[in-house]
């Protein structure tokens, strides 16, 4: 299993430089917000929290359907079904995998881009454990949803619009945890449910996933 | 027969007069930048109204100058590849970019430090700062798109592209934001006109660092770009060698 | 031993071949013959288990069967070793050096596969069935684009090899491989309009 | 040409319903936004131009890498290239079939997700306009960018870092527009400036967007 | 009348082949043959301009040209009828019935095209031969995956449509076409390790 993760990683770093580029995008979404909401420090920091969490959302789902779409395509993902590798557990390291190249870069620098947008200096501790403990759940699911796509053509939007309902619980308790945090509450609450739902879906999501794929190698 | 000077964009050529030139301007850059640094830092007095904070203009104007240019010459070399077909000055334009990259971060770290005595935040959304912001992200697409393509020549191609597309539209979005937000920053402090110009004892330091700048950068650029033609001769060999 | 007993198998929820049965002992290889659209390809992933049989049964030992078709896996950013080196680790099996002599691919171990031609790339994706050291291959066209040579050498890992060390292997292919295996043509299991068992089966 | 722009229609309606999921990635993200922002409706008023702004572009930028990639991949793109139809013609449709399946009816659907956000009433008319105008440099821009990425594998991350600070004009116009346009502002100069974008875009960039195309053909 | 003068082509920016000259009269065919990796897909794309030559020209009539390889920019989700009226469409050419007939793809007509076999889908690649009316053909293992019954056809439509209406055309192939055609063997032409003209040329 950990040839399936080293593999990926390393096809992610040669293919144009996998992690450079989710924070490019995370960067961007953030840089432009304030373009389209106006420059006014006293709104940005209003809306910080949200919008950070929304763009590591967005992020994340950016770079899902290369999860399967290209081993789906040139016939690893048969060849992997039919090999000794359990799916489960190609379905565990592949998100592992996107969580590494996407999840993990972002939140480290995500505080840096909570700077752009005059985040509240209390909320930056909270920002940075919540999309800890939130960000692995966005790639889960994202491979659960990846794994009901990969057959399809135009698979990408299709792929949004099933994931994006799966990501709101965690967008809701990661924002609020940061939210919470800025207005000097307490946010204890929102991180726990944000981490009951992380170790949730890591147990239960590889099964369906794998389920997901053998279905769809059919 | 009377040489053209296109001559000396010949890579080996090039290697050949370069390699006594680098070491000059790494010097003269190198005295410039401790003279007018030194002259900055300790031999010019407070600014009455921004204090000792104002002498990180020594780093924060030339770097921001460079920065500009530095896409200036990419564009210059992105032309000269595309219409004469000269390796070098392909090289050049990678080469300019990581520099201009760096000489923007630069520009916005200093900036960033600046503010918050000035402004009393590190960042706000004015327009020049904005301005760097999306050069700094212009800067970063370029160099994407030369580190993701393989074929060097294919790669020196679509960068052209990019470079010329992407200065028209770094322009539209220089008005643009000048258009959404009338802005904190400093107007320029080089000016013909003398009422503009900041006050002439800090005036001359910041020449000579300018001048320092602008030579650090000439010399990293030559640097880089005979490092980029060995890169490309290592690789040359390495496939003559595969072959045989 | 591979024993197909009955199988039917459908493409796209309307069954293709019905009635297939064959046996092949160890050390024996079985060509598939038949025009195209006939089923080879349906009937080579039924055997293998990517798709569902809709009657019928294909017994062999377990975990022994691997498939191989044009699609192979191959990924154009990772080198030729790298390519093999990830099978073999996946099935646990150690990637020798003399597998890249078999397929000749010594020239090419650190070439990035995307930059293979046609025929290269073919036999980097026939290298990895001599690394996973599955015993039941079940192989769909695996000499498209190969030259003659090539095909040989193909030919004679497969059988001084992979039968001769007690393998199976069942061959769709369309160019005769030279080697001495018996053929079966898949016209007569042709699925006649009426046989049962599609997707909509239950509602005609 | 026509030719070309109805196939890529048709292949967008049968491949997934090209037209429904453009639109649906721009809906669900406005209903993020409140997710993450919080449900205050002075909030959400004060920054609904700018979120209806970015969603849209984020809408028109999910679907770019699919414009040449498949093409690419199948190997149309080269025989496109060889064949009458000259490349900058099969640009230009490109970025037309690219428009009408995701700029006109997220254009047509705004004002409905306006509501969502408690847009102010004055602002509807020139959000319909300022889209109406602007997604369509949006989709040339983004064909551009599409073809500047064609022969990359995962070229979808690098794709975004492209073509974001390209769009920033488009944006700041396009929000600037319907932020004015919500305070009762004279909009003009933005719609003016806006529509001038999308006609130098059209203009040039179908033969930029050619001669990139050739190069990565070869 | 297509003539190839000192042509040198490459790929991956390495010089493939070099100095390969020939002339094809207008009527005949010429079979590229060459072991694997020889530069055969190299050539026919250097011939067609999809990608410059490093020295040496190929001269035929102008918008003429046509190339067909593996990647015959089929889509899977139009059926077999409109994705040759497409091609038809864009080469200002009308789609008749008889190529229909000509390639056997009469029962596939509405068929989409993503649920054809192998060698169904390599004959609706070679029926857009058929439609799109060109002259000069560089056709790169045009056969793989067909059955024997299909390369006939083909080799029948060529001879007998194509060629005899004054047509030319170049192929690659490992296969026995049986056609009356001179084969040309490329592995004399192979670059010199040291012969001139890569992208890094410059670089030595
Ligand atoms: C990160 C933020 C900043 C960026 C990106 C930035 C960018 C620039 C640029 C591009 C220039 C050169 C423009 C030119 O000469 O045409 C410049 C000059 C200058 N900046 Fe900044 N700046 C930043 C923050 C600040 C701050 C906080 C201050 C102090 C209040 C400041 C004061 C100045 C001054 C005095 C000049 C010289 C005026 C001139 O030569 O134009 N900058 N800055
Ligand atoms: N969705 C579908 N509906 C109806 N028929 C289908 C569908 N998908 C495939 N078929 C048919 O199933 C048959 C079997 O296809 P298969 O790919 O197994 O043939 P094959 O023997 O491998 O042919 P080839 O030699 O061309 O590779 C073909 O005739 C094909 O047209
Ligand atoms: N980037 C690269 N660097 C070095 N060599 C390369 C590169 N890309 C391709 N080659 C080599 O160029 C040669 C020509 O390839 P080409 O695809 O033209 O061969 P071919 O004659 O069509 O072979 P086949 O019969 O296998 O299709 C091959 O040996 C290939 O390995
Ligand atoms: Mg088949
Ligand atoms: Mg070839």
């Amino acid at each position: 299993m950990i040839a399936l993760l080293l593999r990926d990683l390393r096809l992610a770093v040669r293919a144009g430089g996998g992690f450079g580029l989710g924070l490019a995008f995370f960067l961007i979404v953030v840089v432009l917000v304030p373009f389209g909401v106006g420059p006014e420090t006293a709104v940005l920091t209003r809306i910080a929290p949200g919008i950070l969490w929304v763009a590591s959302l967005l992020a994340a789902l950016l770079s899902l359907d290369r999860i399967f779409a290209l081993d789906f395509e040139d016939g690893s993902l048969a060849l992997l079904a039919t090999s000794p590798l359990p799916l489960e557990g190609a379905a565990l390291m592949k998100a592992l995998a996107h969580w590494i190249t996407t999840g993990l870069p972002l939140t480290i620098a995500a505080p840096a881009l909570g700077f752009l947008l005059s985040l509240a200096p209390e909320a930056y501790v909270y920002l940075l454990v919540s999309l800890l403990l939130g960000t692995p759940a966005l790639s889960m699911i994202g491979t659960f949803g990846a794994a009901l796509t990969v057959g399809l053509r135009r698979g990408g939007l299709l792929l949004s619009l099933l994931v994006l309902p799966l990501y709101v619980p965690t967008l809701i308790f990661g924002a609020e945890a940061v939210r919470r945090g800025a207005d000097g509450l307490d946010p204890t609450g929102a991180l726990l449910l944000l981490g009951a739902i992380t170790a949730g879906t890591f147990a239960l999501l590889p099964f369906a996933t794998a389920a997901t794929l053998r279905i769809n190698l059919r | 027969m009377r040489m053209s000077l296109w001559e000396y964009a010949n890579p080996k050529r090039f290697m050949g007069w370069t390699a006594p030139v680098l070491p000059v301007v790494f010097g003269l850059a190198g005295v410039c930048l401790v003279v007018g640094l030194v002259w900055g830092f300790f031999f010019t007095p407070d600014d009455y109204r921004q204090g000792s904070t104002v002498k990180i203009i020594y780093l924060h104007v030339p770097a921001a100058l460079m920065a500009i240019n530095a896409w200036i010459m990419m564009l210059v070399a992105s032309l000269i590849w595309i219409v004469r077909r000269h390796h070098v000055s392909a090289l050049a334009a990678k080469a300019a970019a990581s520099v201009g990259l760096t000489m923007t971060l630069i520009a916005l770290f200093t900036g960033a430090i600046w503010g918050q005595p000035m402004w009393g935040t590190y960042w706000a959304w004015d327009p020049r700062l904005t301005s760097f912001l999306i050069l700094f992200l212009f800067y970063l697409g370029y160099i994407a798109l030369w580190e993701a393509i393989e074929d060097p020549d294919t790669a020196a191609d679509l960068t052209s592209v990019l470079c010329m597309v992407g200065s028209i539209f770094a322009i539209l979005s220089r008005y643009a934001v000048l258009f959404w937000n009338q802005g904190l920053h400093q107007g320029a402090s080089l000016s013909l006109d003398p009422e503009e110009n900041v006050a002439d004892v800090f005036w001359l330091p910041l020449v000579v660092c300018i001048a320092g700048f602008a030579l650090l950068f000439i010399a990293l650029v030559l640097l880089r770009t005979r490092t980029e033609i060995r890169a490309r001769r290592i690789r040359a060999l390495e496939a003559r060698v595969r072959r045989a | 031993m591979l024993r197909v007993q009955n199988l039917t198998c459908a493409r796209g929820g309307v069954p293709v071949l019905s009635g297939v049965s064959f046996d092949v002992a160890a050390g024996q290889a079985l060509i598939l013959r038949g025009p195209n659209g006939v089923g080879k390809t349906t009937l080579l992933r039924t055997l293998a288990g990517l798709q569902p049989a809709l009657a019928g049964a294909a017994d062999y030992p377990q975990d022994q069967g691997a498939y191989a078709s044009h699609a192979d896996g191959i990924k154009t950013a990772l080198t030729v070793t790298e390519n093999l080196a990830f099978w073999a680790d996946v099935h646990g099996t150690i990637l020798s050096d003399g597998i890249f002599a078999t397929f000749d691919l010594v020239d090419l171990r650190d070439r990035m596969a995307g930059t293979l031609s046609a025929g290269q790339k073919r036999r980097l994706g026939l290298a990895r069935l001599g690394v996973i050291g599955r015993k039941v291959l079940f192989l769909d066209e695996p000499t498209v684009s190969l030259d003659g040579f090539s095909v040989r050498l193909f030919a004679d890992w497969l059988q001084n090899t992979h039968l001769a060390g007690g393998g199976i292997s069942v061959i769709a292919t369309h160019i005769d491989l030279g080697l001495a295996a018996p053929e079966l043509d898949l016209t007569p299991f042709k699925a006649a309009p009426d046989v049962g068992g599609g997707s909509d089966e239950a509602f005609l």
